[in-house]
């Protein structure tokens, strides 16, 4: 991809609601994620590593950790003079401030900010997709078949999310019917929501549907205009993720204890970025026992870890055990404490001697700065 | 231009020659400290946590990989359109070009560097130690004291004063006398090579020096005794927290082992005084099934099967099964493969310790005590499969399999 | 002042009301000002130039255009890792994304912000004060006196505005008096709205007011805690301006064409800096006839300019007579157009011929974009 | 260090010495142009503008002052983590160190800077042209031509020729032969000095012509003839555009004017090819009731009283009552007093021309047009009320009241 050439637009509250538990308090974008990591890191760094150099963060509510958690951009080197990351808090007009209802009012609200750009295509992803996708080849595909707009798919089990298109295609790989997801478990190629397209069709799409007053743009946009468009599917082949609630995000981040699975998120052309937090490497004491575990730095290990993920500053205190558990940020698990099956928000204390446990499809959740 | 009040200039200085190996490649204030810094973190998060905001950096020597560690000074939070970190190293003038004779001279080829900000204090650092200090204390007691030139001093114990430059201080803080490694030492009050000069009296006295042929055109053996014999105002600022010079391999091994000692005030985790660094974007680190970790650091990015004892580990280091490191400093990118030890050694970047290889000795393993010393394995090499490396030696080359 | 001990905060709605004509489509701050400036530019540069490191720009509405011109802070070396510049959208709580009605509610709105600041003191700075100030002086004089709070105060004829205090003081410079201005032209010591306090008290101050629903900082928080704190004033006695209408805004503006009053607001230890547009030089063409005038980098000059201010980009054709006007970026003036007591927005165009005049006690106003 | 495909070297050269007393003090790249830009603005903007994120300028005269310009890249959004604009002089190795012999050599010299980037292509520059260019139309070129270095190439009046190297170019745009500067040229096809070299071919070119003691270490002289005589594929890639070297006082004269003639092809306000420059921040600029201005450009912070004719004038001047300015350019933060006259004249930085002083001579007032030429006036300097300075005079000292 040439430099300028595309724009990407990052939603950061895209499915908020899948995940209640954990964006009650933050956007789906800034949910920590992989012991270090925000959401919103993943689809950022494949933008960057793909060349992209101006990003527009759509956001809607609750974007305050987010804005502390990308900051002026640096940790992706998108602080920049000409281009860079713009945050496009919800203006939906001159002198009011309402909130976006949906992804065409959310992109309508944007329109000016894209509309300025002077790219010619435009990407768009959403947080809770986690992926470490060369959009290169995305665009190259796109540009090969010659296709008005590209969607990036996966082929498995569609999550349990709405408005999730799936997908049958022609020989050409052009789609040639869609649906709005309902349910079920047999296998289906679904939508990931990444789309490229030209800027200008992004723009008159978007005029057009917020004119008609449309609300969907799964519905309304892409399965409307499945004849009138020539719309292709991109098949997602490395690791791919979709978020789809508590359950899911605890079982994707259990599953990167297996090294296969994080050397497809993790590849070492494909670095994902985030900001970073200046803590020491993490200390394992004397007496600690840790095994197959993900620990961050700024952790201490005093205690026993076992099957679980260890985010920045995480304490686990002499005697404790920690089993089948993610602790996010600067949790403190007591002395003498067992939690087994858990996932605590950021700062959250369990206290010396306490006893937790969860199940592993139905994790125990331990809000933000609770103190049990 | 806007005006500083004080900036730092930092002498990055030569090779670092009594690290051997380690900087054969490397300036010695990018030689890799505690996991995930390099020595020069230090003074820069000192002076980023003390407010001073422009920092020179003069080297001469390998200023590529200080340039490409420190890059635009970002880690640090020194990416200044006004002030910033800058390497500075020598350059072609119109009358001629030269390289750093000495200290004082680095600073005296810098003038219009410094001039540029005009301030009215410049700090002297040297990138050659492990400690944290709030810079700010220091300017203050200079200006409290209207000082020409203040000193960091530090009291070390009485049998190693020997080894440092000493100053006999009178009670309200003035520097009576100076001693250069005295061998009968009067005094154990020690020089940390941490100066606060005001700018005026030092520029006045770098002219001084450098028209004096006779000079060495260093700070501590000539231009500050100049200084004293004028009767300028010398002060000593007392510093009493871990200072360690990390110039021999002995010492590098000592200070990265020390962070593990819970006797040992260095707390490289205190939120209000952040040793930055530029770190690599790698994932948290991973401990397998079979990993044994006791009282060690391990950074992100590594991957460890096997155990640690004591250890320091830097970013994705891999640490194969049954594999053992025990008083160990393992930095960056390096592969221990599986059944192999690493003991009582410092293994540089990106090397392969083949499978079952030993890498060092127990002190209590050597028959002469005075044969051991901490093993060092040069960056990139490989120490092939079964091949043992005694106490005490520097690897320099590839060691085949099966050498012992 | 030593590095990270005060936080600014600015107000970058203060007063929109004040001047409807130039705040309908942007805030107060993005106002632009003296050819190349936006009125935010003279408070953030007041502060960077007095070494603070940390701003944060509480904004309520209109705010893209500001957003736009702040981007990551690079101008003002204020795009930082640590420190820099945080704009503060209006985000009221949780889920909500409510509008600021009063400068308590605006302050306790990002009191999450200033809490987490670790810095000692906190100024506070409005955008419609145009001053080029050493707030190190004002730091100074508030260390000396040991005052709670140090209000800068200049002595002359109050502006119109609402809220804006006056002040009586005791011997030792302690404001013993004061009083909400209700109009008259007497000259009285009336409140730049610059305060310097403990971040601790500002808090505790906003905390307390919030609590009791009180709305007005002015009268509930500084008039009411004349007695229990020490407040002392701080006198202003550079170049100093209070915008409260499109006439002091044109008159300001005027001024500026004396050399004496231009050397009290741009004084070389006191850079004032600006998002830079990197226009060339202004060109004057054969035949051109400038004199008594303003002019910003980008401007084209054909034909006629008197008495005027030329922002960056503005273009005056062949023939066309430009006389005690202001002309905002980018304006066009058709050729043989004659103008005279104008202020042009941003991008207005005025055809060949025309003949537009307004008073120089009333100016005439054309709006941003519109074509005459 | 994520890979970049490719990257930029700008040879920022000596010292222009043909440019005499103006770059006495700063880098040739670093002579101010057009009003508010440096020479160097142009092939950085270019490289921006052309989708380059990554340059390194090599120099190693005065780089503190270029240093100082360039700062951490922001004016030019070369401030990146990865990637940037680097100042890269030569500095110390292990093995000893030397001065940059030739441009090859200056290359070969930060060969481990360029391999940090692995690019596949690199550009090489020069920092002495004013020219707008993008040079990913002809990275695009080269790769369709599947060319190992392909040489940006200007056609130049036919009697200007022989003052150029010159190329003979096949139909496919194929260099069939090389001319440097020929008496009787056989070709109009110059090369402007812009290389775009495969970099794994080039990184090999460099070793040997390192290698090769008989070499002057040059592009033009060495290396592209080696290549050529190997048979490997050189292409040239046409340039049309305005292009103007400004290696002397007469063409630096010409090139600022030419901004200011309409028939010239040099567009700097197209607001889709910017030119960044590190700008000061002052205000707009003022003009009296008294001036008179035609024909001008005029930067920001200037003070106008007197009138100006055909003119550059540049940030923070300031030309008193009555004064006249004509056919010149007037550096940044120069004061022409009231009554003064600068015709046909060159005035550097921060220099004061006091009242009634005439510098510089109109050609037609000169009675043997050989005698003529564009007068020069030094930074800093002083000239005194009432005297007189002569076209074509290089002033490099102050000059007293009433001289003539």
């Amino acid at each position: 991809m040439k430099a300028n050439s595309v724009l990407g637009i990052i939603y950061s509250n895209a499915y908020d609601t899948a995940l209640p538990e954990l964006t009650g308090l933050r956007t789906m974008g800034s949910v920590p994620f992989a012991g270090r990591y925000r959401l919103i890191d993943f689809p950022l760094s494949n933008m960057v590593n793909s060349g992209i150099s101006k990003v527009g963060v759509i956001t809607k509510s609750n974007y305050r950790s987010l804005m502390d958690h990308l900051g002026a951009g640096k940790p992706w080197d998108l602080s920049r003079k000409l281009d860079g990351m713009f945050i496009l808090p919800p203006f939906s007009g001159a002198g009011a401030s309402g909130v976006y209802q949906c992804r065409i009012e959310a992109l309508y609200g944007s329109l000016g900010f894209i509309k300025r750009c002077t790219d010619e295509y435009v990407v768009m992803c959403d947080c809770n997709v986690v992926c470490n996708m060369d959009l290169g080849r995305l665009f190259d595909a796109h540009r090969a078949s010659g296709a008005d707009i590209t969607i990036a798919y996966q082929h498995g089990t569609a999550p349990a999310l709405d408005d999730i298109m799936t997908f049958s295609f022609d020989d050409g790989g052009r789609i040639n019917g869609a649906s709005v997801f309902n349910g079920g478990t047999e296998d289906t190629d679904f939508s990931l929501n990444i789309f490229l397209m030209r800027k200008s069709l992004l723009e008159r799409l978007v005029t057009e549907a917020a004119g008609l007053k449309m609300l969907d743009f799964e519905t309304d946009v892409i399965i409307r205009n499945l004849g009138a468009l020539k719309i292709h599917g991109f098949k997602a082949d490395g690791y791919t993720r979709v978020i789809d609630s508590l359950q899911s995000y605890y079982s994707f981040s259990m599953e990167l204890l297996d090294s296969g699975v994080r050397a497809g998120l993790f590849r070492p052309e494909g670095p994902v970025y985030t900001k970073p937090r200046d803590s020491m490497p993490a200390f394992y004491a004397w007496g600690s026992d840790a095994k197959n575990c993900l620990v961050a730095s700024g952790c201490v290990i005093e205690g026993e870890v076992e099957n679980s993920i260890l985010f920045r500053g995480a304490h686990v205190s002499a005697g404790a055990s920690v089993k089948n558990s993610i602790l996010l940020q600067d949790t403190f698990i007591g002395a003498n404490a067992k939690v087994s099956c858990v996932i605590t928000d950021k700062r959250a204390v369990i206290r010396p001697g306490r006893n937790l446990s969860g199940a592993e499809n139905y994790p125990f959740f331990v809000g933000k700065e609770i103190v049990i | 231009m806007v005006k500083k009040e004080c900036i730092a200039m930092l002498l990055a200085g030569g090779q670092g020659s009594r690290l051997g190996i380690l900087t054969k490649n490397i300036a010695k204030p990018a030689v890799p400290y505690g996991g995930k810094y390099r020595i020069i973190d230090f003074p820069l998060s000192n002076c980023v946590n003390s407010g001073i905001d422009t920092v020179g950096v003069l080297t001469q020597y390998r200023p590529l990989e200080l340039n490409d560690y420190i890059g635009n000074g970002q880690p640090w939070d020194l990416d200044r359109m006004n002030g910033g970190v800058h390497i500075l190293s020598p350059y072609q003038q119109m009358e001629g070009s030269q390289w750093y004779k000495g200290t004082a001279n680095a600073i005296y080829q810098n003038i219009q560097f410094i001039d540029r900000y005009a301030p009215e204090y410049v700090l002297i650092l040297s990138g050659d130690h492990i400690y944290k200090m709030d810079y700010s204390r220091m300017l203050d007691y200079h200006k409290d004291k209207k000082a020409d030139c203040t000193i960091a001093m530090l009291e070390v114990p009485w049998d190693e004063a020997s080894r440092f430059g000493l100053m006999l201080v009178r009670e309200d803080g003035s520097i009576a006398e100076f001693e250069e490694k005295p061998k009968e030492p009067r005094s154990n009050k020690a020089s940390m090579g941490v100066y606060v000069f005001t700018w005026k009296v030092l520029r006045e006295y770098l002219l001084l020096d450098e028209a004096d042929a006779a000079s060495s055109n260093d700070f501590g053996k000539d231009l500050i005794p100049r200084m004293h014999s004028d009767g300028r105002g010398l002060f000593a600022f007392p510093f009493d927290g871990y200072w360690k010079d990390v110039g021999t391999i002995e010492s590098l091994w000592d200070a990265n082992l020390d962070i593990l000692n819970p006797k040992i005030d260095l707390d490289l985790s205190d939120e209000n005084w952040k040793i930055y660094s530029n770190s690599p974007a790698s994932p948290p680190h991973y401990l397998a099934v079979g990993a044994r970790v006791q009282n060690s650091i391990i950074a992100e990015g590594c991957t460890v099967e096997g155990s640690l004892d004591y250890s320091v580990l830097f970013a994705n280091v891999s640490v194969g099964k049954g594999a053992e490191v025990k008083y160990s400093i393992v930095m960056p990118g390096t592969v221990i493969e599986e059944g192999a030890c690493v003991q009582y050694a410092i293994v540089a970047e990106n090397t392969r310790i083949g499978a079952r290889a030993v890498v060092g000795e127990c002190p209590e393993d050597v028959s002469n005590r005075d044969d051991w010393g901490v093993a060092v394995v040069g960056s990139g090499l490989s120490i092939g499969a079964g091949s043992v490396v005694k106490a005490k030696t520097m690897v320099e080359n590839d060691i085949a399999e099966g050498t012992k």
